[in-house]
C-alpha cells in the first residue's frame, strides 16, 4: 500500500490524481513553479512544496530538484501524470534508484515505446501492424532522402515524441526541407532530441486507441477503445467510446493486438495504444503511451474502472480491482482550450471572470482551473475536460450540447463554441469523424455559424451595459483597496 | 454608442425606457441579472467589462465587444504585425528592406509550447524589425514595419 | 413525441426536468412565482412564464392557471416532477380533460396509491405484505381508539400523505392526542386532507424501495433498490443503491412485489414502491410514490437509465429504451438541506454567497441554486443533491467524502458537516444505517466532531480578515451605486 | 478583537507581521487567497462577510463568527423567545400571565413547509404575546417576553 504519493505535474490532470489519493487515503504532496502558486491542484494535495527556478527547465521538468522534494517530504513514490516527465526512462530510471516506487510501467518499457522506432521495430516483431514508413534516424539530409520512398502526403514525426510537438504534415516536396526544420526545431524544444522519422500519412483513417491494464501479477487486460479522430493540430480535441467504426469482431483483434503490444514490453500499469484504422477497416500501430492519457475519463466512465486508482493499485502490488468487464453507454470528451478556433486555434490568454460550468446528470468536469483564475501563456492552453456520459451516442450528443450550451466563460477565449457545433454537425452526428475531418470540413478555417440576431443581441446587451453601468464589479481587498476610483467609473458614464 | 466587433465599428444607440433597452425588436430586461427577450422567449445573458471590452455570452455563443471612446477617431490599422500573445521569437525570415508578398511568413515565435508564424498581411517592403531572435516579447506589441 | 413540455414544479427537479427535454430536443415551458423570477430553473427552460398571485396554493399549486398556461402556451404536456401537484389524481385528470398527456401514471394509479388506506387494501388483495396497523378514517377520536390495538410506539401518517408532512411518531399515550391534531394540521396544510391512520413503528428497519418503470406496451420492470434509511424528521437525507442489506434472492423477491404492486393499478411510467425490511429480512408495503423520486440519480447512476427521458418516452408512447439491464457498482445520493444540523435540522435562510461545488471523477450535482442565490422560507429547504459513483461501496464513501469536503458554502447554514461525518461513521461504514439511526446516534442532537485547533483556526481566519480588510466586496451594479460607501468600509478598519 | 461564536465571547489578538497572521502556532498567509498553515501544511480557506459575521469554511468545517464592536459591553440575552426565521403563527398555546416551565410549547409556528415549536427557555410567567395566530412574522423578531 502507499502511503505518500508525491504528484510531479501541474494543472488537471495534478488535480484528477491528487483527488484520486484522496479518496484512496493516500497522502499527497503537490509540487508548483512560483507562477502555479494559489492554482487548484496546490489546493488539492495535503503537502504542496514550490519549486524553485523559472520556466520548465527548472521546474516541472527538472528531475533532480523533484527527486530531492520527494525525498524530503517523506514520500513512497511518484506520479507523473501526462507531458512532462512522465515518458521518461531516464527519470523513471532515477525515481526507482532513489528507492521510490515510480507509478507507471518499467522505464526500459517506456524506452522501447518512447524510441517510436524502436518501438516500430518491437511491434513488427511482436506481429503488430506498423503504418508503411522510413525509420529514418534523423538529420535532415536523410529526411530528404527517405522522403521519395514514402510518397506525399507523408507525415513528419518526432521519434522522441507525441502530443503533435514535433509532427508535420507535407503535401508537397517543395515544403519538405522548411517543415522538416519547424519539426526538428519544436522536437528539440518539447523533448531535448530532434530526430524526426517519416510516415505515410493515412487520409481519411480514424484515431482509435485501446486502453490497457497491466498488473504485476500478470494480468494484461484491454479496457476497450476510444475514438480520437477529430484533431486540430494533430491534438485531439474530440474523443468518444465506443467508435462507431468498430464492429465486436474488429474491436476484439485490436483489443488483443493491444495486449500483445503491451506484453512484449512487459507492460505494467495504465497504457494506450494508438491505431490508425483505414476506412476498409485495417489497422496500424502508431504509438503506445506508457502514461495515463488525457482521455482516459471516456473509457471510466463507459467501463466504469477508476484507471487512476487502479494505477495506485499496481503500483503498490496489489491485482486490479476490475473483474470482468461491463461495458455500458456512450461517453464523450471534449477538450476546453485557451484558444481562438476562428482565428486558427491560435492560443489565448485571460483572466477567467466567470466560468460556470454545466451540472446534472451525466456531467463530469475534469478542470485545472476555477473562476477568477488566470490563463497565462506559460503552460499548455488545455483548462479542462467535460466529459459525458449517456446510454447511446446520439443522447450522448445531446448531452454534450445541452452542456456546452450552458457553459459560460468569459474573461479568456475558448474553444466552447467550436466544441459545440461539432455536436451536432452531420458528419459527427453521422459518426464520419476522420483525423482529417476538421481541415476537410473548414479548409478556410472555422468561423462560428451565427445568425445576424446573435451579435445583435450582443451588440444591444454590451451597449446597455455601458450606458447604465452594469456589473462593474470593484473589489476593495487588503491589496486593491483604493486602487480603482468609483469616480472614474461614473466619469465614463454615458448620457 | 460606438463598438468594434472583429475590427468593424458598429454604431448602436437602444431605446431605452428604465431598466429596459429596446433594438431591433429584441428587450433586454436589466436587473441583478440580464434577461434577453426575443420573440416572447427570455434568455439569460452574461456580460462583464475587461478593461475596455464587454464580454457577452448569449444563447450559447461569447462575443467580445470594444468600446470606442466618442471623439476618438483614430484609423488604427489592425493589420499591424503584432504579438498575438507573449512569447519568444524563434526565428526572423526577413531583413530590413527586403519585399514580402501578404501570405509570407515574416517571423517565427513560440508560446504555449507551440510555434506561431506571423504573416505579412499585405504586400511591402520590410520598414523595421523590433525584436531579434531569442527576444521575449509582450503581447499586442509591435513586431515588424511594414511599408504599404 | 412530445413536442412542448410544462414542467409544473420549481428549484432542483425542474431543473432536472427542463435539461432532459433539451436533451430530448423537446420545448420546456417553466413556471414560476414571482419570489424564484431569476433563479436557475427559469434559465434552462425555452419559455419561462410568471405565476400570479403568492403563496404556494395561488402559484404552484394553483390547477387552473398552470392548466391555462399550458393551453395558451401551446403545450402538448405536463410534467410535475415531485411533490406540489405530482400526485394529485384530480390534476393529472384535469390535465388530461385539457387535451394534455399526463406524464405520469393514470389518474386512477395516482388515487389509488395516494390514498394510502386505499393502497394498503389493494396491496393486500395483491399479495404484498403491509405494515401491522389500522386502517382509520381519519378523525381524532378514531385514532385514539385505533391506537390500543397498534400498540406503541406507533407512527401516525397522512393518509393523503408522503415526505414526512403529517407524520409523528408517538412513544407514549400521553403525547397522543397532540401530536395527532398537529398531524392532522400539517396535513391538511400539506395536502388539503387531515386525514391520519396508525401503523406499528417498526424500530431498527432499513427503509429500501425499488424503483420500476412501466410502458404502454405492457412491459414492467424494476430497476433494483435504493436504502434510504438514513432520515432525520423522517426524511432521507442518505441514499444508496445497491443496499448491504439485500443479497440477490432479496431483491428479486421485492422486485417481484414491486412489478406486482405496479401491476395492480396498471401503473405507467416512473413510480417507487417503498418498503420497510425488518433485521430479519421480512418486508412490508409501505407506499408507492407514483411520481419521479427525489433520489432517482443513485438508481440512474448505478443501471444507466436516464429515467426522467424514460418517463418522456412512455408519456409519448414509445416503449422504454432500457433492455437488459446491467447495473454497476455503488452510489451515494446526499441531500443539501439549507439548515442547522447542531439546531435539531431549524431549517435556515440566508444568501449562498459562496456556492463552490466539487467536481471530478464520479461526481453529479443535482442543484437548484448557484452562487448568489437567496435561500428563503418560502420553499422546501433542499438546494441541491450531491451523488457520487464509484465501482464498490467502499470507494464510493471515500468519493463522497472527498467531494463534501471541497463543498464551500457561505453565507447560508446547510448540513454539509452532518453529511461529511456519516460518510465515516463507523455504522454507515458497516453499513448498519437504519431508519432510527440518527436519534440512536445522537440522542440529544448532532453537533460536529470538532478538534479545537478548527475553532481556532477559524478565529485567526476572522480576526486577520476583519483586521486586514479583506474580502471585502462592493459591487457597483446599475441597481446599487452608491449605496454602499467605501469611506464607511475604511472607517471600520482596525489599527 | 472580540468575536462571538455559538453565544461565547472570544478575544484574539493575532500576531501579525505584514500579510502574515500567527496563532497558536498557525500561520495564516493573506493574498488573493487565504492559506493557513498548521504543521508545515498549508489549507486553503474561505471568509467572507455578511452584515457582522465572518463565515469561514476551513478544513471541511464552516464557522461563524459574529464581529463584537469594541466598546460595546451590552449582555444581549440570547435565550429570547424569538423567531427563527420568517414565518406564520399557527398556534399560541399560552396565555399572558400564565406560569410556564423550561421546556414548554408556547407556540407553534410554520416555516419552509414545517412546523416548529417555540419552547420556553427557562422557568418565568408570560408578561406579553406579540403576535397572534394567522400572523406573518420576520425573523429575529421576540415573539413573547417572558419574566425571569
Amino acid at each position: 500500500m502507499l502511503k505518500r504519493i508525491l504528484v510531479a505535474n501541474r494543472g488537471e490532470i495534478a488535480c484528477r490524481i491528487l483527488r484520486a489519493c484522496k479518496e484512496a487515503e493516500i497522502e499527497s504532496v503537490a509540487i508548483f513553479a512560483a507562477n502555479d502558486a494559489g492554482t487548484l491542484f496546490t489546493e488539492l494535495a495535503d503537502i504542496a512544496i514550490q519549486l524553485e527556478g523559472y520556466g520548465l527547465a527548472e521546474t516541472y521538468l527538472n528531475q533532480q530538484q523533484i527527486l530531492e522534494i520527494a525525498v524530503e517530504q517523506g514520500c513512497d513514490s511518484i506520479h507523473p501524470g501526462f507531458g512532462f516527465l512522465s515518458e521518461r526512462a531516464d527519470f523513471a530510471q532515477a525515481v526507482i534508484d532513489s528507492g521510490l516506487i515510480w507509478i507507471g510501467p518499467s522505464p526500459e518499457a517506456i524506452a522501447k515505446m518512447g524510441d517510436k522506432i524502436t518501438a516500430r521495430i518491437v511491434m513488427k516483431e511482436a506481429g503488430v501492424p506498423v503504418i508503411p514508413g522510413e525509420e529514418v534516424d534523423g538529420g535532415i539530409e536523410q529526411i530528404i532522402a527517405a522522403a521519395p520512398s514514402v510518397g506525399y502526403p507523408l507525415l513528419l514525426k518526432a521519434t522522441a515524441g507525441g502530443g503533435g510537438k514535433g509532427m508535420r504534415v507535407v503535401y508537397d516536396e517543395a515544403d519538405l526541407e522548411t517543415e522538416a526544420k519547424a519539426a526538428m526545431r519544436e522536437a528539440f524544444n518539447a523533448f531535448g532530441d530532434d530526430r524526426i522519422y517519416v510516415e505515410k500519412l493515412l487520409t481519411g483513417s480514424r484515431h482509435i486507441e485501446i486502453q490497457i491494464l497491466a498488473d504485476k501479477s500478470g494480468r494484461t487486460i484491454h479496457l476497450g477503445e476510444r475514438e480520437c479522430s477529430v484533431q486540430r493540430r494533430h491534438q485531439k480535441v474530440f474523443e468518444e467510446s465506443p467508435s462507431v467504426a468498430l464492429d465486436s469482431e474488429l474491436r476484439e483483434a485490436m483489443g488483443e493486438a493491444a495486449c500483445a503490444a503491451a506484453r512484449a514490453v512487459n507492460y505494467e500499469g495504465a497504457g494506450t495504444v494508438e491505431f490508425l484504422v483505414t476506412p476498409i477497416g485495417e489497422f496500424f500501430f502508431l504509438e503506445m503511451n506508457t502514461r495515463i492519457q488525457v482521455e482516459h475519463p471516456v473509457t471510466e466512465m463507459v467501463t466504469g474502472v477508476d484507471l487512476v486508482r487502479e494505477q495506485l493499485r499496481i503500483a503498490s502490488g496489489e491485482p486490479m480491482s476490475c473483474g470482468q468487464l461491463s461495458m455500458r453507454g456512450h461517453a464523450i470528451e471534449v477538450r476546453l482550450y485557451a484558444e481562438d478556433p476562428a482565428n486558427n486555434f491560435l492560443p489565448a490568454i485571460g483572466k477567467l471572470k466567470r466560468f460556470v460550468s454545466p451540472t446534472g446528470p451525466g456531467i463530469r468536469l475534469d478542470t485545472g482551473v476555477r473562476q477568477g483564475d488566470e490563463v497565462t501563456p506559460d503552460y499548455d492552453p488545455m483548462l479542462a475536460k467535460l466529459i459525458v456520459w449517456a446510454p447511446s451516442r446520439k443522447e450522448s450528443l445531446q448531452r454534450m450540447a445541452r452542456a456546452l450550451d450552458e457553459f459560460v466563460i468569459l474573461g479568456c477565449t475558448t474553444n466552447v463554441r467550436f466544441l459545440r457545433e461539432l455536436c451536432d454537425h452531420p458528419d459527427v452526428v453521422d459518426g464520419w469523424t476522420t483525423t482529417d475531418m476538421i481541415e476537410r470540413l473548414w479548409p478556410e478555417g472555422w468561423n462560428p455559424d451565427m445568425e445576424l440576431s446573435i451579435s445583435s443581441a450582443g451588440l444591444l446587451i454590451a451597449s446597455a451595459c455601458e450606458s447604465s453601468n452594469y456589473g462593474r464589479i470593484i473589489q476593495h481587498s487588503s491589496g486593491e483597496v483604493g486602487k480603482i476610483s468609483p469616480f472614474s467609473t461614473i466619469n465614463r458614464r454615458l448620457p | 454608442m460606438e463598438f468594434k466587433l472583429g475590427g468593424n465599428r458598429i454604431e448602436i444607440e437602444p431605446q431605452r425606457e428604465g431598466s429596459v433597452f429596446i433594438h431591433e425588436g429584441m428587450i433586454l430586461h436589466m436587473g441583478p441579472e440580464l434577461w434577453l427577450e426575443i420573440d416572447g422567449r427570455k434568455h439569460k445573458a452574461n456580460a462583464i467589462k475587461i478593461d475596455d471590452v464587454w464580454w457577452v455570452h448569449v444563447l450559447g455563443h461569447t462575443l467580445q465587444f470594444e468600446v470606442v471612446e466618442p471623439g476618438i477617431n483614430g484609423d488604427d490599422d489592425d493589420s499591424g504585425l503584432t504579438s498575438p500573445m507573449p512569447g519568444k521569437i524563434l526565428d526572423v525570415l526577413v531583413t530590413v528592406g527586403q519585399k514580402v508578398s501578404s501570405g509570407d511568413t515574416l517571423m517565427i515565435m513560440e508560446a504555449m509550447k507551440m510555434e506561431h508564424k506571423i504573416i505579412a498581411s499585405h504586400d511591402g517592403v520590410v520598414e523595421k524589425i523590433h525584436y531579434n531572435v531569442g527576444e521575449q516579447v509582450n503581447q499586442g506589441v509591435e513586431l515588424l514595419s511594414l511599408s504599404e
